[in-house]
């Protein structure tokens, strides 16, 4: 056992701190998050340049990393720095187009030139991966997708649909006919949209496709978590210095006794979350892969919600507001809870398969 | 003990719950209920229609033009206007400032000030809060020095809710700079009309903006508006703040919102059945309505003994930290129970922007779970709070 | 609505404390527990002369009370004091008694003349209030009682039965024929016994009996409630006095920020026990009744264990000790979780009761 | 970042696995499993089984008669043992004492000491609390005068585990009266068939007797056995404290705990099914199950951090915290799970009374509850810990 990060690892991790501690500010994603678009495409191409993207993708895939540590590695400085760049959809999409052999498209995501977002929920499917009434026939899509991610700057969709033979994989450019968006701002900030489907021509890339998602809505979530621990890192710095500068009667706020306790518990929950993340990426597939999940899905869910509530209430007033650094931070832990399935989804989960 | 309403109590009931169905608007009660934003028009009409009934104050004395209910009647209140999801009674004039001025006030202030609380001609908001003050109220900062017959007013509030629809705030100042702490504070009467008010919104995480810095530029108060005796304002302070917290549990709130939940609980499909029949979610909601119950209660317990007399003081402490972790709880668990569909965003300026993106009953869910997160924090940190009940209920 | 005791029943709490107050004290209850008999006879008579037992009975049964505020208010007081006489037995068996028409036993219970115990509870059956494997044929009842209070102090065993008609209650006298006793001590400091019976003659009061025997477990629910209470309040005074006294660091511990703050904790969490024993108690009786006692139930799993945990904490070393008071009273409100159904039971019957 | 075993990891367990499954005894590792309480005897013989192997003082240095592991190889020895329901290595000399004596003893208390704990000639106990002193140690009063080649002892120790067993007692002492708090204090150590030393059982909530207050009426004690210099001995205190606390996260603990508790619940019935299959308890068991999965890797981060030169220090309060909140949720839980047969209350001196009562597995659990309470108290209790994470790791 060794848990310290390889050199490579090391350096990644540095470049990426710097460069993202660099190029965002409060202020800077107050005004990514107002205007249409909803990130940077300039951080997008930087990213990728850094090699950001490339580490999400095995060597044979065209990049040089690949493992759960290099997922968990780029996403924490992502939600550390409170980054809304589609690097979630760079890792769903490009994954799952790599195991099907595109090659070619899988090569410009990493490049930060193509943008593909997966398509997979539907209304009232809540976390269900398989598709309920979006259905492919004779080549055309038909229904309505959910929350796709960062659907407005995406040039391609991959949906999933009951086809003919099963769960089906489909491939569709924007601006193709029948289809139409309906984009939205999320509560963590980031962007999303209802996708509508209306006998859409669409190209078929695999059926029988739900091992396969699942594979990769595992290493989603995965990214999810890292995503959470990086945001819950930066809730607990900005609290620990409220509380050693703001004065109140008489004396900086951690100085108080009450405030000190609780800090500790947060402290305590934050290394907690750590070691839930690191349990997640090293079991990342293996046969304990969806128990780690599972596990460290319920306990970030948990985690979380605490670290969001308690640094805005020990924050005070400030921390309600929105110009804060906090209320970024605050919004991006509580809703990851929403994605990938919640505390109490991924608790029956692993009560399941502990049974077996 | 006894836990059973009395006929008039009952029949009390019957003539609210009658006069509701009546008189409260329905256009009114939709917008409660799908919890969209009111405005200032509709807390206007709302409160101009109890107070044809007499109904605006039921906390005040008769003399002032109250009804005086007693606790149960009070509970009773409550409970069906907000089970008619009636708009909550705007407390910043009515529970407030009223009582104060009933106790403190000259009897000018009050022939002029009570009656234009009822008529809605002035629209009062609170200034206590300052920024860097936090919940320590004994450090504020904001000046007014005795010039004449007026005192002249220099210094900035914060946290003021609503403030963007009064015209009228009473505020707590500083007129003896060289009185420790709580000493030397004053409370004072200030129309927002004069001359070096200022105004401006507070965007909260949620995108709503209920809050404002109320900025003071030398602005000339009569001395005609100081409530009691100079220098004494944190005993008028303090009164407001334990005496007058009939509301302070938020038990009205609180059924409201686990209706709602319910109802959102039964709705939602979880795999292959309904939310409410997932053991884990029925559990989380069975807790806090077991919460609630007894809250209910203790609520009752304390108002009434409060009214034989027995100053509920520190025990309203009480009320106001358990009666927020459960709204909060409630808030959170309505949170859960939406699934992905609680992360389309809404704030009040997006109105009608999730048409078709979830279900009617989801847009508010989010905003209102990151809003009141404020609950612990103003009218008094639940910190605050639980010192004070150490020191004041178990004596520590 | 009232919030205030009758002058009555005020009088009946003022001279129970007084009166228990003066015949309780840590040593004397710990000299008690390790004796044979488990509980003082004098002190029983005396109770029953104070009409503390009166008190659980409606005028129709010779009593002067009866109602569920009666009931809480004696059991209140039994738990305050921390004492151990067998006044559960007296309501529960008392009570089935008076309503199958036996006045006579009832009276001599009422006097203290006479301890009749219900033995209901079966090994392996849980919180189970039906008979699973003793049985009721031609007089004579045979099988395995679990848990029968105060059995080495009872003159009467109730006893539940599957008779041929159902669900029987069936009357034992002690030294009967078959009948075997294996007495231990409880971990609230009571005594209990498994009650064996090979053959054993019986005289059988009724048939049909679940519902009256619910009714009655029902009012003895609120009791261990209403005991339960009275341990908090005892529990809090004694850590009050311990925060007030002890000095650690310079100061008393009351005087640290974060003690005050879990007491205040404590201190909200006993008045939703109190208010939600008020709750049971005045919907005993009502077609609201198991709702509320499931609620209440429930409520005083979760805040007496908060209690019994947080007190012994706070106390330190001292509040892990044998002879200090406190042990007693976190002990007696930890173990109340495990008598007619726990925190869990409770809130899933809750759940039940609330779909309907 | 890698989470698999080496392969010399890998075979040191697959030893560890061997040497148990041969050499641990069957009557030992029953009372292990049972609850039942150990012996003097029953520890003693699997201390010297142990130190046969050379595996007794897995922390200790090669030079000193340790096996010097790692922090992973010492995870992997205390899963294999505990799985194994091995008893707990008595800690007293072995973590706490030795190596302070090791960092701090002079050339001759190492070799007449360390070896007679490892041979088990001499059974340490430790004296560091004070009746009234809590968690407060520097605030302690027993005295130790110089006169002539002894120091003279008088004062009192108390929660003394184990110290009916012990023949040797290391204590703290104060030897400068005049000297602020946690100055003046000194390291001693104490024959205790010295002349003036008694000792008296505590009986604790659940029964049993395992702490002691020892007193000591003017006891010699040769100035030879005083360790490190004159009125330092709280430097050698906070390194016992802060440095060697290799097992104080409980993970071995928990683990078995966790085994049995889960067992339980496959035995238990409730209603017409197994406990473990009721929706709510499950959910409580995995939550705890999830938390352990997390502190036993945060558990081997820290002291392999440890191991890399960080000093471990206040990190190590992180993992008695949250350590010791878990072991009391299992033992919750476990006796949660026996339901009303929970009650039935065999302490240690009642051994064998509850035959034919309630199943086998019940027999310890509500003791075992109780007495665990201790784990937040004892050793620096949670709050001390809260506040030295609060100050030290985040600065505050």
């Amino acid at each position: 056992m060794n848990f310290t990060l390889t050199e490579d690892r090391q350096m990644m991790q540095d470049s990426l701190r710097r460069f993202l501690t660099d190029r965002y500010s409060a202020e800077r994603r107050g005004a990514l998050i107002a205007a249409e678009a909803g990130f940077d495409r300039d951080i997008w191409r930087d990213l990728a340049d850094l090699g950001a993207v490339a580490a999400l993708f095995g060597e044979d895939q065209g990049g040089f990393g690949g493992a759960g540590f290099d997922i968990a590695l780029v996403f924490e400085e992502l939600g550390r720095a409170g980054a809304l760049e589609p690097m979630m959809e760079a890792l769903i999409a490009g994954g799952l187009l790599a195991e099907m052999g595109h090659g070619d498209l899988v090569a410009r995501i990493i490049a930060g030139e193509l943008i593909v977002t997966l398509a997979y929920l539907e209304p009232d499917g809540r976390y269900d991966l398989s598709p309920r009434t979006t259905r492919l026939t004779e080549d055309r899509l038909s229904g309505h997708k959910s929350l796709v991610g960062h659907a407005e700057a995406a040039d391609l969709f991959l949906v999933t649909a009951l086809g003919p033979e099963g769960v089906t994989l489909a491939l569709v450019p924007r601006g193709a006919d029948g289809l139409s968006l309906t984009a939205y701002p999320t509560a963590d900030g980031m962007r999303a949209a209802e996708l509508r489907l209306d006998a859409t021509p669409a190209n078929t890339l695999l059926t029988g496709a739900l091992p396969l998602l699942e594979r990769h809505i595992a290493r989603a979530t995965l990214a999810c978590m890292a995503d959470t621990l990086g945001a819950m890192e930066t809730a607990m710095a900005l609290t620990i210095t409220h509380l050693k500068t703001r004065q109140q009667f008489g004396r900086p706020l951690g100085k108080f006794q009450v405030l000190q306790h609780r800090m500790a518990d947060l402290a305590i929950e934050l290394e907690q979350a750590r070691s839930a993340v690191i349990n997640a990426a090293g079991q990342l597939g293996t046969n304990q892969e969806a128990r780690h999940i599972s596990a460290a899905k319920n306990l970030m869910g948990r985690t979380a919600r605490l670290m969001a509530e308690e640094a805005i209430q020990l924050h005070g007033g400030i921390g309600m507001t929105a110009e804060y650094a906090l209320a970024h931070f605050a919004k991006r832990m509580v809703m990851a809870d929403h994605k990938f399935g919640d505390e109490d989804h991924h608790l029956a989960r692993f009560i399941a398969l502990s049974a077996t | 003990m006894d836990l059973t309403y009395t006929a008039e109590e009952t029949a009390f009931r019957e003539e609210v719950r009658a006069f509701l169905a009546e008189h409260l608007p329905r256009d009114l009660s939709e917008k409660v209920r799908l919890g969209r934003p009111l405005s200032k028009q509709d807390h206007e009409a709302w409160h101009s229609i109890l107070n044809g009934r007499g109904w605006l104050a039921g906390n005040w004395p008769k003399a002032f033009g109250g009804a005086e209910w007693t606790a149960t009647e009070r509970h009773i209140f409550e409970e069906e206007t907000t089970r008619a999801h009636a708009p909550r009674i705007v407390p910043f004039g009515l529970t407030m400032l009223g009582p104060v001025l009933q106790h403190f006030g000259t009897k000018a202030q009050q022939e002029h000030f009570l009656p234009r609380i009822l008529n809605g001609e002035h629209w009062w908001c609170q200034g206590y809060s300052e920024p860097g003050a936090g919940s320590d109220l004994a450090s504020l900062k904001t000046r007014a020095v005795r010039d004449g017959d007026d005192y002249v007013v220099t210094g900035q509030k914060t946290w003021t809710t609503l403030g963007q629809y009064a015209n009228w705030i009473f505020c707590l100042v500083r007129t003896d700079p060289t009185a420790k702490a709580q000493e030397g504070i004053s409370f004072l009467l200030i129309d927002m009309a004069s001359p070096g008010v200022t105004v401006r919104p507070i965007v909260l995480l949620d995108g709503g903006a209920e809050v404002n810095e109320v900025f003071f530029h030398d602005v000339r108060v009569p001395v005609a508006n100081l409530v009691g005796e100079e220098n004494k304002g944190w005993t008028y302070a303090k009164f407001l703040l334990t005496h007058e917290r009939t509301n302070i549990a938020g038990i009205g709130f609180s059924n409201a919102g686990l209706e709602t939940l319910k109802r959102i609980a039964h709705a939602e499909r979880d795999g292959a059945g309904r939310l409410i029949d997932n053991p884990l979610f029925a559990a989380r909601l069975a807790r806090v309505e077991i919460d609630l119950m007894a809250l209910s209660t203790t609520n009752l317990r304390i108002l009434s003994a409060a009214a034989r007399g027995q100053a509920p003081g520190a025990d309203s402490s009480m009320l106001k930290v358990k009666g927020t972790v459960i709204r909060q709880e409630i808030n959170d668990l309505t949170r859960r129970a939406l699934g992905p569909m609680a992360l389309p965003f809404v704030s009040e300026g997006l109105e009608g922007a999730n048409d078709g993106i979830a279900p009617d009953y989801a847009r508010p869910v989010t905003a209102q779970y990151f809003n009141n997160r404020k609950l612990s924090i103003f009218g008094g940190s639940n910190e605050v709070q639980r010192s004070i009940i150490a020191k004041q209920v178990l004596g520590l």
